[in-house]
This record gives structure tokens, C-alpha cells and sequence, in this order.
């Protein structure tokens, strides 16, 4: 059979630093396949020369049997390559409406955009999705999740051969991929191959056909996926033993559940003009309580609102370890408490600068010394992060826009850990992270819960918040509804939490 | 390389091209200054004179002075239109001050307060402009704009639109004197040149303003005080600008406010991006910034010693500017 | 559970009222100036205000566009005056040579523009500086230095000093064409809509498939063509090709388009916004202009040129607050 | 064939001025204030910060405002020819001031009642027939300021000198540059020319303000104004005397901007029906060291 999509041999270096070396990729017309590795593992890299962002250094890439002549992403598109990127690639300043649209807008009989018709097919377009929003509002005013949603609804919209998927689900939970899930099933019925990369190797097991391992550059294996084993997968991503791997365990976030020290806070039915209507909480030393809900539930809105970046309009927090209340970031931070944001790309990084300067960036008013930087502290905190971590990095000079996004993830976690703070909010912490990485991200977060800090937790992956959190907070619609207290929590039990109050909520 | 380039802005093409290039890219500044001295050795008359250095020195820092300022601002993502009117405003208020009565009586404290209060005015407009910029959320072109258009006119409004005329030499020495046989005004660049790049290098402040320009959500969220920082870096460059107002007005012996400082933002502005200033922030490379201003001035001089017509002269400086930045580009990625 | 309404008031200011603040501002001074002065409502004055301001909206919605990318362009001062001289050379021939002629040369400029940025990659901002000095310096070779004569013989100034249909001068009606034109393009062509998304986000255009090369040329290929419109109003309109005008209108320009509500950093804004935020700008001139004739003040030159400046802070902080009040949210 | 203008005591009149961002237009701005209350006028007073057709367009407000006379220092010659044709349509008789407009579009007493002023291009004249004649050495190496360019006094000054003095063959124009009419630019562009061409012994000044330049960059670089170099110019400012009378400084050709009483005058005598001839000449002075002590007290 013709291959759809054949590359081999692929280079390609970004100013010196080798990105991939040999890597191949084969994929047949229709199959799911997927592609794992860890972060840095070169898979964004792989998919972005095949869709003529990135030229390559050396190789071959044929696209149903022939060269490929794709040069720019407009091309790809035209060959039959719909592609939603890893950092997502939609406006979010312009409608919905248009990011879906945008390209391929229907035309009246004069030859002008015909909104009518656009606003009522993207409607319908993300309805597959179960999304019903308002179509002519902004993108960047929906959440992450959804805005993934939109570029999904897009690629999918495109009537490609071959829809590539770059960790399309790491922002959605449980709900939205079986949706997702559904529809490509659905595209592949209709003959549509999938290119799928996901660091969730659960997922991969429930539509994928076929899996390209890659490990630092190269493509290491190519497995039909009913063969193989999770932890065969893995053992190959990773290049070790399987036993060294079964021995460490899957999530690193579990623990004893140790007596709870003095609290930190109590959050009192808060609400903001964000749509946080009554939430209430608490925070113990040395416990991690998690967030619950669905998309858009109000979980990341939660976390804003204790780190000040949202004015409260009723309720109150009180913070036991210092005083006062805190009305911006600046006095979060002094009084002791973290946020590693869900939106990295967004609100973490400071692109152009270099891993030192971004971890320590928080750091600096405490690394002040007669109002200079007192750079051999710095520098000996951020080798001692790198190595901590493990992150990835050719070297603390490096501008942070070059690591990986697991990488990336790290180095802003460090960034909140090297603060020692009392309160640490995690929105999302292991999103986009391999699953090596994610294990130690978790183990590291619970090691310092183990000292005595406290952790907010929110995670679209159930068995994180599940294994991980003392207690689960849940909420829904801007109000927590019910509190979840572990041991004793499964995974089915929050479902079941959240849809229950939901579908009374939908009844009522 | 770039011109069969497609459009990825984020993708670095390492070619054979590129490599061969790196060389003088990297120094893309340093090399049109010794590609402009070469040619000014060759043909210029009179160029390796001694005095041609002084003059170029003593015009040079008005704009090289403007220029460290205009590079902070732009490094936090902003920039300054009102650095020619703060000194028109600036540099009408000295001569009001040492030429009133209280001065005359009291020489010395009249002097220092010719300076000082004409510096403070300056730096309370850089409150102004910041102010509109980080609280208001104005966006900085317009923001500054504001004083752009009636900076000059509250200067005018105060002098009445005289020009203001004086003998005072120990005013005058801010423009005129010398050290070692070199103009003052050099060492004062130098000075503020290695104080600033001091501040970015080695002070909180400096990697805060950088983040700002980098990423100003993230640097919020890591508890940078982003509006500080910003105000700070408006408060900065209006100082300069109201040194540099001075320095002119001393060399001048006269003070036009309606023509002081006119066209400065734009020679400021050029000077920093030569230097190697990115207009989206995130790097202010100072003493880059300087050597824009020498080239910027080099090109003046050439145009001017060798008798090109003003007409003439303005493409040619377009052309040297366009390539000046396309040498710059090349290391960009 | 994603139902957020069908439709929804909240989100739909938030993407509409950034022009809120420069209607509402242009109404009240309008009445502000039909109230407190005589004759300024009168047809003269109407008609010579909307004559003068033509140059001034047309480059305006040109640079519009520019700024919608993310752009700016520095230069459209400067090829108004280069082609206010095209123009006068070509007035022997009439309108229907000049006309086409000016405009081509602008849109030449803006090509080199386009080249500039698009090709070389020269940050806007300085790729139109050096076109700005480029042009003036053009403008002044190929005049002479002088200032170049119209033929007052041939249908050339009919353009800028009669009356179409004897109610409004030409001038106004081409402006009228040239807007609807655009707005038609923006609005309602996907390269329109392009241009809009690039300034939202370049990398996430050209990600998307979107021909931001082309668009990014057509930006400032229109934005010279406007100007090079401009020019030829200015030509026919007041008389001669004139090398030395145009200063300082890049940055009304860009106040208009500010002011209008359009972001600076791209991504959003408005046509109409940018032609209520040119004749507002315009506004202000005129309007200093009659309270000097009520001679109970004179106000001086400098005296106009604070309150110009303070009317801008008013007008910006005004608008600032309009457009923020709904859109907080989404910072 | 100008409107006619009736006798009042009071009139509404305009002054359009084109810019004022130098001491010669603001002292020409005051006279005309000045001259406002004795002259019975209601003075409109507008300006165009140098842009030819905001000039127009000021014209055109005042038109709209209903004013009886209209004063107009046109900002270049053609672009204004609208405003004048304007204002006749009007029927408002119209005076320029100090600049004229294109004699082949416009002319006096046709479109509008006269021009008052001087001849910049007789300026430049005066001032090379001064260094003509006063000039001691064998061998004048010039360097020549221009005013802005492109501006008319610039274009025309340099005509009048440069023709004139070329007719004699000691002199030389080495170089030519733009000083902008600004004392800062004049000085700028003065240290530069005379490092590229260090024996010159004349310089031409478009404007007193540049001459000022010049000399500070002469004293600067060690040279002697007024001793080893000659300097001329035009305008006949305070400090121009000031430096004439100092001994640094040959000679200024006035160009006199108190053009209020002179205004006021011939506009009773149009209204009063007395024929007015198409060029009402200013007689410019030239201050030398003989006469420059006399006059410092009445320059501006
Ligand atoms: N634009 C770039 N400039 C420099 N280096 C880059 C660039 N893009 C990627 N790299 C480097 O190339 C390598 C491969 O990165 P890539 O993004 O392909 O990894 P990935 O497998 O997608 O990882 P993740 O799972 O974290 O998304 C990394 O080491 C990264 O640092
Ligand atoms: N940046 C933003 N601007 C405007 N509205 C937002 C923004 N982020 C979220 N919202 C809105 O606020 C509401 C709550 O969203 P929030 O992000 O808190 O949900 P969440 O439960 O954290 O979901 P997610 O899993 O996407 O993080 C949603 O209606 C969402 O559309
Ligand atoms: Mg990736
Ligand atoms: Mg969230």
C-alpha cells in the first residue's frame, strides 16, 4: 500500500542545536497514529518541517508517494495537512467566527464574505464538539480549553487527508476527549488519517493504530499499538530498563496522607466580576487540595482570585500567614504563595530572556543586595534547579524560548519553588509534560508538601487530582458545590460528583 | 538569505549563506562605523584632523544622551515621541531661571537651580508620559504624543515665544567646556552611558524593565511591579532629554524653545535601533545604542563636510539607515 | 455545561466599544461648536472643513491599515508631498492623467515600503522612517526645491476647488468612494480579514494557512496609494506640488487611527472609527480658529498648540476608559 | 477691479499667519496685535504652523466668520493662490503681507489690492554689494547658510547673493548648506564645513539666527570673527547689531517685520477710495558699524 505520508532521514538544527538527527515517520491513509517521546524528543519539530514551517537540513519527505513541494503551512493545508499546533495558532483577538473560519470564508454572489452563512457553520462545526458559544465574541475571551476546542473544530473543518493533532488534549479534561475521541473515529471512517501526539499513552491506547517512538532527535521504533505494552512503550521513549521504570511508580504526586499542619488560608464564599459567583476553601501546611470540575467551572478563576490578580467582590481571604489582604500579584508573592499558570506561553515565559533570569525572575527583590542582583547566589540556585529538575538545557544562558515546552514547564516551576514559599498554586503543573518528566515534576511537588507546603492543585487529568490531592474541592459554575476527602476518593467518585450536581444543575 | 525566505518569522535558517554572514552580522554596527571612517579617511578633507573628533564629539551628545533613554523605553515594548519637546521645555526654563532677579543676586544658587529645576521639570513629565502609559494603559506612541504636541508649546507659552539670549559662562560650561582638550558633554555621555548599562547589567531593576519588555503578563505574575518599572524607565529617558535640552541651550548661548530638541525623537529612535534595540522590548543593548548615535552622526557629517545637497543628503541617509538596520537584521535569529 | 448563550451582550460590547468614546466625543463637540459659535454650521464652513480634512482621512484609513497589522508607516507625509509634485507636472494633461499618476506613484512608495519590511525585514517603524526622509528628499530633487505650478487651464483643479453636482466639492465625494471602498475590503474580504489576524498574531496567520505575505504587502502598497491620493488633493486643492507639506502628518494620522480606538499593536479596529477620529482631530483646529474670531481671547500659536495637546489627553483618556470599562475583563 | 472696502470705525479683520516659530514671524504677529486697538480692528489671528494649506484652510474659517480685510503673508507663492481667490469670491478685499504670491496666477489689483513688503531677492543683492565693496582681501572664499529648503526667502536670498556676486571673480562659493534658519543647525553645519574647508573667509548667513550660529562655531574652533572672517547676513536682529557693533559681524540687510502701522495705514487709504500701487515697498536698511549702535534699541 501507498504510504500517505513518508519522511526519512529528516536533520534539522536551530543555530547550532540539533533538533533531529535521523528521524522517519511513515503513515498510511486512514490509520491513527500517534507519536510519542519525551519533551525535547524533536516530535513538534518533526510535524512542523512536514507542514513547511520549518525547512529541513537533509532528508526526504513524500506525501502520498511523490516529494513534497510543501514549503509554507498554507500549502500544507492545500496538500490535505490540517494541523493544530502545539502552541496554539488561532487569533485571539479576532471572533470565533473568524479563527474558524479564517481562509475559507464563504462568499456571497459578489465575492464578499457572506457572515451569515460563516457564523452559522462554525456554529454547527462546533457543535460536533459540544461547544455552544456565542460565535461572533472574541477567541481570547473563552478559556484555554476551549480555544483548543476551536482549533480542533478548525483543523477538522479543513476536509484534509491527514489531521495532525500536537498535544491537542493536554488542556482538555476527561468529557471533551471522549468528544474528541468520537470525532476522530469519525474521521477515520471517512478514510481521514490522524496524526496524533499526546503524552497520555492511555489515550493512545483507545484510537491509535500505530506509534513512532522518538528519542532525542531520532525515530527509534515504529509499533503497531495492540503489540505493545505501556511499559514497553516507555521503557522505549525513555531508553531504560522496564524493571527500573515499574519500580518508581506511575504518578509521583502520591503520598502518605500526613497530619495537616496549622492552615494557611481560608477562602470565604468569594466571588469576582470574573464569574467566580461563591467559593469557598482551605489550606492547611503540608496538604494538596485540588480543583474540581469541568471546562470552565471556574477552577483557574479560583486560583486568580487568591493570587490577587482578581479584585474580589464579596467574601473574603484570610491569610494566616501573614496579614492583610492581598490585592496584586507583587503581594502574593511577598506573602508567600506561588502560581504556576496554565497559560505558559502567555503568562510564564519572558521568551527572549535565558533560564537564569527566567527562574529567578520571581526571586529578585529576595536576591537584592544594596539594590544589585547578587549573581553568585543566583547562579548557584539556578545549577542547583537545573539539576534538581533535570531540565533540558544546553546551558543557563539559554534563551528559554529554545527549551522544549516541558523544558519550559520546569524551569517556571522552579521558578516558583526557589521563592520556598507557603502556599503554592498549580494550575495545571504537568500539562504538556512527558511522562518521565511529569513523574518527577510530581514527585518534586510532593517532597516540598512533605516539608510542609501547601498546595492548590488543579488538574484537567483526573488520575493526578485523584492520587494527588488531600481533598478535592469541587466546583461548578463559579460556586463549590462539594468537598471530596481522600483516602476514599476513586476517579469514578469525582466523576460522579461533578455530574451529578451537573446534571441537577441542568435539570434545575 | 532572507530574500527567498518564506515567511516563518519564528524559524532560524542556519544556510551556508548565513554562516558566512555571521561574521559581520554579529558586529553589523561596528562595521558600518569602520566602513563609514574608511570612507570619510578616503575621501573627506581635512577628516584625521584633531578638531574634527571634537566637533563630532560635541554634536554627538545631545542625540547619543537622548538615545540611552529612548533604549530603556523601548526596551519595556514603549517609546518616547516627547524627548525633543521635554528639551525645548527643559532647556526655555534654564534661562528664565538665571536670568531672574533672584539669581542675579544669588549667582551660585541660581546656577544650580538653572539646572536642577529644569531636570525636575523634565523628570516630572517622564512621571506624566508613564503615568499615561502604565496606569491609563495608553498606548505609548499616542501617550507621548501628548506632550510631543504641547510640551513645545508650554515652553513657547513660557518664554513667550522669545528666544532667549545670555551671557553666562559658567552655564555655558555644559556645552562648551573641555577636559584634557575634550568637550565636557563627552564625558558626560561616557558616564551616563556606563551608569545606565551599570543599572540594566548588574540591578534589579535593569532584568525587571527587561522582563517588562519581554513578557509584561508573565513579569505581573512573578510579582515584577510592571507600572513602577514602566514610570521608571519614561522618568529616565525624560531626564536625559532634559539634560540633553540644556546642554544644547548652553552651547548655544541661547535658548529657541520652538526649535530646541525638533526632530530629536527620530534621530533618538534610529540611534537606538542601529545600536541593535529591538522596537518590541525585551533588550536595550546601551552602549549599542551610543554607537548608533556616532553613526548616525558620522552620516550626518559626511553628508554635510562633503557638500552633498540637503535633498541629496536625506536619501542618502534613508539608504544608510535601511542598511545600517539590514546588517543589524541578519544576527536577529 | 460550554453553553454560554447563544448570544451575548457582555461579549459583544467587548469587542465593539472601542470606538464608542470617539463618536460620542465628536458629537458633543460638534454641538459644543453649533452652539457657541455663529456661521460655523454654515455651508462654507462646512464644506472648506470637509475639503481640508479629505487629505487628512484618506491617509488616515490608509495608515488604518497598516496599523491593523501591526505595522505603522512613517512615510505618508512625506508621499503626499512627493506626489503633490507628480501631480503639478502632470496637471497639463488633466485630471484624468494626474489623477492615476499621483496615486501610482504613492502606491510605488508603498511598494518600496513593502519591500522593505516584507522582504528585508526591516522593523515598520524604521523601514518608513528612512521612506519618510527618502521621499521628502525626492520631492525636493525633482521639484527643484520650488514649489511646482499647477496648470490652472486644464480640468485639473476642478478636483479640489468645485463642486460635484454643485453640493459638494470632488474632493469629499472621492474621500466618501475611497472609504466605502476600503471598508468594503475590510469587512468583507478575507483579505481584510487577514490583515486583522496578522496583527493579532503573525506566526498563528501564517500557521493557519493565511497569505500574510501578500497581505502584508497590500497594507503598505494602500497606505502609499492613499497618501499618493492625498497628495493630489493637496495639488489640485491649494494650488501647487508642494515638496515641503506633509510634515508631521504621520502622526495625526496615527492619532486618528488611535483615537478612532484601533490598537496600535494590531489586531482590532475600526474604518469608520479612524474617519470620525480624523475629522475630530480636525475639529479641534477649526474650532480654535472661530473662538479666536470671537476676540474675547486671542489665543496664541503656543497656547493652541497646549490645548491641542490637552484636548488629545482629554479625548485618550476618555476613550481609554470607555473601551476599558468592558474590556478589563479580558487583561 | 479688488472688493471695495467700506469706511467704519471698526473692522473685522483677519491675519493668517503661517508659522511662528521664529522671532522674526512672533515680532510680525505682535505688530499686528499692537497695531489692533489704534486701528479700530477685531483681530482674528491664525496659525498655520508652516503648512502651506492649513493656511489655506485658516483662510477659509475666517471667510466662514464673515471678516471685512483679510492680511495674508503667504506661506509660499502658488500654494496660496487658492486662499486669495477665495477671499475675492468673497468679496473681501485682500492684502498680502511680506511674501507675494505667483504674479502669472495672482495679480495685484486683480486679485488682490496689493503686496506689501520687500524683495528678498534685492536682500541677497544688498548683502553681496556690501561684501563687494568692503571686502579687503584678494581672494573670497564663501560659505553660504541656506534657510530651509525649499522656503522662499531661502531660494530667493541665495539667488540675489549668489548672482550678484559671482559677477566679481575674487569670490568663491565653496559650499552651500541648509542651516534651517535655526542658530543651532547654523552652528552644527558651520563646524563641519569649516573643518572641510578651513581657509574660507566669508560666510552668508540666509538669517541672522544662523549667522549667531556661525560665529559661536568660529570662536569655538579658535578663529576670529570679524577679524580673519567675514560675516553677512540678513535680517537686522538685536543680537545682529549687538554683534555687529561687537566687531565680529560685517553687515545685516534689514528685512523689518513691524508690518502692523504700515498695514493699518494703507488699508484706510483703500478704504477711503485712494488708489494703491500693486507693490507697496519696504525700504530695507543695512546696519554696518556706522549706524548698527542707532538702531539696537528699536530691533527685536
Ligand atoms: N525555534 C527553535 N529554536 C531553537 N531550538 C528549538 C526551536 N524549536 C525547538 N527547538 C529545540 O529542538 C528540540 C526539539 O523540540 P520540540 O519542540 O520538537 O520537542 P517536542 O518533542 O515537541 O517536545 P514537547 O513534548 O515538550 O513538546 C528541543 O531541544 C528544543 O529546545
Ligand atoms: N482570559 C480570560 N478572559 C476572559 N474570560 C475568561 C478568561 N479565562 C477564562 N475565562 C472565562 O471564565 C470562566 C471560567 O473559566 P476558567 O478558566 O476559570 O475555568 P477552568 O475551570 O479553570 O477551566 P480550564 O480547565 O479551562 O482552566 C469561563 O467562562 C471562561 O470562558
Ligand atoms: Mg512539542
Ligand atoms: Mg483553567
Amino acid at each position: 500500500m501507498q504510504h500517505l505520508i513518508e519522511m526519512s532521514g529528516i536533520k534539522k538544527s536551530f543555530a547550532g542545536v540539533v533538533a533531529l538527527q535521523n528521524a522517519s515517520l511513515h503513515i498510511e491513509p486512514g490509520e491513527v497514529h500517534a507519536i510519542i517521546g519525551q519533551n525535547g524528543a524533536g516530535k513538534s519539530t518533526l510535524i512542523k518541517i512536514l507542514t513547511g514551517v520549518y525547512r529541513r537540513d537533509a532528508g526526504e519527505v513524500k506525501i502520498n508517494g511523490n516529494p513534497s513541494t510543501v514549503s509554507t503551512p498554507r500549502e500544507a493545508q492545500d496538500a490535505g495537512i490540517a494541523t493544530i499546533y502545539q502552541e496554539l495558532s488561532l487569533v485571539p483577538l479576532r471572533s470565533v467566527t473568524e479563527n474558524v473560519m479564517m481562509g475559507y470564508e464563504p462568499r456571497t454572489r459578489l465575492g464578499t464574505i457572506d457572515w451569515k452563512t460563516a457564523h452559522a457553520r462554525t456554529r454547527e462545526i462546533l457543535e460536533r464538539f459540544g461547544i455552544h458559544i456565542d460565535v461572533r465574541a472574541q477567541l481570547g475571551s473563552y478559556s484555554t480549553a476551549i480555544q483548543q476546542l476551536v482549533a480542533i473544530a478548525r483543523a477538522v473543518s479543513l476536509n484534509a487527508q491527514l489531521v495532525i493533532m500536537d498535544e491537542a488534549t493536554s488542556s482538555l479534561d476527561d468529557q471533551e476527549i471522549e468528544i474528541l475521541f468520537g470525532v476522530v473515529r469519525e474521521l477515520k471512517k471517512e478514510g481521514v488519517a490522524v496524526l496524533y501526539i499526546s503524552h497520555f499513552l492511555d489515550e493512545l491506547y483507545q484510537i491509535c493504530d500505530r506509534v513512532t517512538i522518538m528519542r532525542d532527535g531520532q525515530t527509534v521504533g515504529q509499533r503497531v499499538i495492540a503489540e505493545t505494552t505501556k511499559l514497553g512503550l516507555i521503557s522505549e521513549m525513555l531508553g531504560r530498563d522496564p524493571e527500573e521504570i515499574e519500580a518508581a511508580g506511575m504518578t509521583g504526586l502520591g503520598g502518605e496522607t500526613t497530619e495537616p499542619g496549622r492552615p494557611l488560608f481560608e477562602a470565604k464564599d468569594i466571588s469576582t466580576k470574573r464569574g467566580l459567583k461563591s467559593v469557598s476553601l482551605t489550606l492547611r501546611e503540608g496538604e494538596i487540595v485540588g480543583l474540581g470540575g469541568l471546562l470552565g467551572s471556574g477552577r483557574t478563576e479560583t486560583a486568580r482570585a487568591l493570587f490577587g490578580m482578581d479584585t474580589l467582590r464579596s467574601g473574603g481571604i484570610q491569610n494566616h500567614v501573614v496579614g492583610g489582604n492581598i490585592r496584586t500579584p507583587a503581594e502574593a508573592i511577598s506573602a508567600g504563595i506561588g502560581f504556576l499558570t496554565e497559560d505558559r506561553k502567555r503568562e510564564g515565559i519572558v521568551p527572549h530572556m535565558s533560564v537564569r533570569e527566567n527562574m529567578t525572575l520571581a526571586l529578585l527583590p529576595k536576591l537584592k543586595k544594596m539594590g544589585r542582583v547578587d549573581r553568585k547566589r543566583e547562579t548557584e540556585l539556578v545549577e542547583r534547579f537545573i539539576t534538581s529538575l533535570g531540565i533540558k538545557t544546553s546551558g543557563m544562558e539559554q534563551p528559554i524560548r529554545e527549551l522544549s515546552g516541558g523544558n519550559q514547564q520546569k524551569v517556571l516551576l522552579a521558578r516558583w519553588l526557589a521563592l520556598e514559599p507557603d502556599v503554592l498554586i498549580l494550575d495545571e503543573p504537568t500539562r504538556g509534560v512527558d511522562v518521565g518528566a511529569k513523574f518527577e515534576i510530581q514527585s518534586i511537588i510532593r517532597e516540598y508538601v512533605d516539608k510542609g507546603l501547601g498546595v492548590v492543585l488543579i488538574s484537567s487529568e483526573f488520575e493526578e487530582l485523584v492520587e494527588g490531592a488531600d481533598r478535592i474541592i469541587v466546583l461548578r459554575d463559579g460556586y463549590s458545590i462539594t468537598e471530596l476527602e481522600n483516602p476514599g476518593i476513586t476517579e469514578e467518585s469525582l466523576i460522579a460528583a461533578i455530574a451529578h450536581h451537573h446534571d441537577e444543575g441542568a435539570r434545575g | 538569505m532572507t530574500m527567498q525566505n518564506k515567511p516563518v518569522t519564528s524559524a532560524s535558517e542556519p544556510t551556508a549563506f548565513k554562516f558566512e554572514w555571521s561574521m559581520i552580522s554579529r558586529h553589523g554596527g561596528v562595521v558600518a562605523l569602520i566602513a563609514i571612517l574608511l570612507f570619510n579617511i578616503l575621501i573627506t578633507p581635512n577628516f584625521l584632523h584633531p578638531q574634527t573628533l571634537f566637533v563630532n564629539i560635541s554634536q554627538v551628545a545631545t542625540i547619543a544622551i537622548v538615545a540611552v533613554g529612548m533604549t530603556l523605553v523601548i526596551a519595556t515594548g514603549g517609546i518616547d515621541l516627547s524627548v525633543g519637546a521635554i528639551m525645548a521645555l527643559s532647556g526655555a526654563l534654564a534661562p528664565l531661571i538665571f536670568t531672574s532677579p533672584f539669581a542675579e543676586a544669588n549667582p551660585e544658587l541660581g546656577l544650580a537651580l538653572s539646572i536642577v529645576v529644569p531636570i525636575l521639570v523634565a523628570l516630572a513629565c517622564g512621571v506624566f508620559n508613564g503615568a499615561l502609559v502604565s496606569l491609563l494603559n495608553v498606548q505609548p506612541i499616542v501617550a507621548t504624543l501628548i506632550f510631543f504636541i504641547s510640551g513645545r508649546g508650554i515652553a513657547l507659552v513660557l518664554t513667550n515665544g522669545n528666544l532667549q539670549t545670555f551671557t553666562n559662562p559658567a552655564f555655558s560650561y555644559l556645552g562648551t567646556g573641555k577636559i584634557l582638550g575634550f568637550p565636557f558633554q563627552g564625558y558626560l555621555v561616557l558616564i551616563i552611558a556606563a551608569c545606565v548599562w551599570w543599572v540594566m547589567a548588574f540591578t534589579v531593576f535593569g532584568r525587571q524593565l527587561l522582563a517588562v519588555g519581554g513578557n509584561e503578563r508573565a513579569a505581573e505574575l512573578s510579582g515584577v511591579p510592571v507600572k513602577r518599572v514602566k514610570i521608571g524607565a519614561y522618568v529616565i529617558c525624560a531626564g536625559l532629554s532634559g539634560l540633553a535640552g540644556l546642554i544644547v541651550v548652553a552651547i548655544n548661548s541661547a535658548s529657541d524653545a520652538a526649535r530646541i530638541g525638533n526632530l530629536m525623537e527620530l534621530d533618538a529612535i534610529a540611534a537606538a535601533v542601529v545600536g541593535g534595540t529591538l522596537l518590541q522590548g525585551g533588550r536595550a543593548p546601551i552602549f549599542g545604542a551610543i554607537l548608533g548615535a556616532v553613526i548616525i552622526q558620522l552620516v550626518k557629517y559626511t553628508l554635510l563636510a562633503n557638500g552633498v545637497a540637503d535633498e541629496v543628503a536625506l536619501i542618502a541617509k534613508a539608504g544608510i539607515i535601511v542598511l545600517a538596520v539590514y546588517v543589524q537584521q541578519a544576527r536577529k535569529e | 455545561m460550554l453553553d454560554t448563550t447563544a448570544f451575548d451582550l457582555r461579549r459583544y460590547i467587548q469587542g465593539n466599544n472601542h470606538s464608542l468614546g470617539v463618536w460620542i466625543t465628536l458629537i458633543a463637540l460638534i454641538v459644543f461648536g453649533l452652539l457657541r459659535y455663529e456661521n460655523f454650521g454654515g455651508s462654507y464652513n462646512i464644506s472648506s472643513f470637509l475639503n481640508y480634512n479629505a487629505m487628512f482621512i484618506v491617509i488616515a484609513v490608509g495608515m488604518c491599515f497598516v496599523i491593523m497589522t501591526g505595522g505603522i508607516d512613517l512615510s505618508v507625509g512625506s508621499v503626499a508631498a512627493f506626489t503633490s509634485v507628480v501631480a503639478a507636472y502632470l496637471s497639463p494633461y488633466g485630471i484624468q492623467v494626474a489623477l492615476p499618476g499621483a496615486v501610482a506613484a504613492g502606491l510605488a512608495i508603498g511598494a518600496i515600503n513593502a519591500f522593505f519590511v516584507v522582504v528585508m525585514r526591516i522593523p515598520p517603524f524604521i523601514a518608513t522612517l528612512a521612506t519618510m526622509l527618502g521621499a521628502k528628499g525626492g520631492a525636493l530633487v525633482i521639484s527643484g526645491a520650488q514649489t511646482i505650478s499647477i496648470d490652472w487651464s486644464s480640468n485639473f483643479t476642478k478636483l479640489g476647488l468645485e463642486k460635484a453636482f454643485g453640493i459638494l466639492p470632488w474632493t469629499i465625494v472621492i474621500t466618501a468612494l475611497v472609504v466605502f471602498g476600503l471598508w468594503v475590503l475590510l469587512e468583507k474580504t478575507s483579505l481584510g480579514r487577514t490583515v486583522l489576524a496578522i496583527g493579532g498574531g503573525e506566526d498563528a496567520s501564517i500557521m493557519m494557512g493565511l497569505n500574510v505575505t501578500r497581505a502584508k504587502v497590500l497594507v503598505y502598497v494602500l497606505s502609499g496609494g492613499c497618501a499618493g491620493m492625498a497628495g493630489l488633493f493637496l495639488a489640485s486643492g491649494f494650488g501647487a506640488g508642494q515638496p515641503l507639506e506633509g510634515i508631521g502628518w504621520e502622526l495625526s494620522a496615527i492619532a486618528s487611527v488611535v483615537v478612532g480606538g484601533t490598537l496600535l499593536t494590531g489586531g482590532m479596529g475600526s474604518i469608520t472609527a479612524t474617519v470620525a477620529g480624523a475629522l475630530l482631530l480636525g475639529l479641534v483646529f477649526n474650532i480654535l480658529n472661530f473662538e479666536n474670531g470671537r476676540g474675547v481671547i486671542s489665543l496664541s500659536a503656543y497656547w493652541q498648540m497646549v490645548i491641542r495637546g490637552a484636548f488629545l489627553f482629554v479625548v485618550i483618556v476618555f476613550q481609554s476608559r470607555v473601551a476599558s470599562s468592558a474590556q478589563k475583563g479580558a487583561i | 477691479d479688488t472688493p471695495a472696502l467700506a469706511q467704519k470705525d471698526s473692522y473685522r479683520v483677519g491675519f493668517a499667519q503661517m508659522e511662528s516659530n521664529n522671532p522674526w514671524r512672533i515680532a510680525e504677529t505682535k505688530s499686528f496685535h499692537d497695531t489692533a486697538e489704534s486701528c479700530g480692528w477685531d483681530l482674528i489671528a491664525t496659525d498655520a504652523a508652516g503648512s502651506a494649506a492649513k493656511q489655506v484652510a485658516d483662510v477659509d474659517s475666517m471667510i466662514a466668520q464673515g471678516i471685512d480685510v483679510l492680511f495674508l503673508p503667504p506661506r509660499e507663492e502658488k500654494p496660496l493662490i487658492p486662499a486669495v481667490m477665495k477671499a475675492k469670491a468673497a468679496g473681501i478685499p485682500t492684502f498680502l503681507v511680506d511674501r507675494s504670491v505667483d504674479p502669472n496666477v495672482a495679480q495685484a489689483g486683480e486679485h488682490f489690492v496689493a503686496f506689501l513688503g520687500s524683495d528678498f531677492i534685492e536682500q541677497g543683492e544688498r548683502a553681496a554689494e556690501w561684501l563687494i565693496a568692503n571686502f579687503p582681501e584678494d581672494k573670497g572664499i564663501i560659505v553660504e547658510l541656506e534657510g530651509t529648503t525649499g522656503s522662499s526667502p531661502a531660494n530667493d536670498r541665495k539667488k540675489g547673493f549668489d548672482d550678484r556676486i559671482l559677477q566679481d571673480d575674487r569670490f568663491e562659493i565653496v559650499a552651500s548648506q541648509t542651516g534651517d534658519f535655526a542658530r543651532d543647525l547654523g552652528r552644527q553645519v558651520m563646524e563641519t564645513l569649516l573643518q572641510a574647508h578651513p581657509d574660507v573667509n566669508v560666510v552668508y548667513a540666509h538669517n541672522d539666527e544662523m549667522a549667531i550660529g556661525a560665529i559661536q562655531a568660529l570662536e569655538l574652533a579658535g578663529r576670529k570673527p570679524g577679524e580673519d572672517i567675514t560675516i553677512v547676513s540678513i535680517d537686522g536682529t538685536r543680537d545682529a547689531l549687538q554683534a555687529i557693533i561687537d566687531g565680529k559681524m560685517g553687515v545685516t540687510v534689514e528685512s523689518s517685520p513691524f508690518f502692523g502701522p504700515l498695514a493699518c495705514d494703507v488699508m484706510k487709504k483703500y478704504a477711503a477710495g485712494e488708489e494703491i500701487p500693486g507693490w507697496v515697498k519696504v525700504e530695507d536698511r543695512v546696519f554696518t558699524l556706522d549706524n548698527a549702535a542707532d538702531h539696537i534699541d528699536e530691533a527685536y
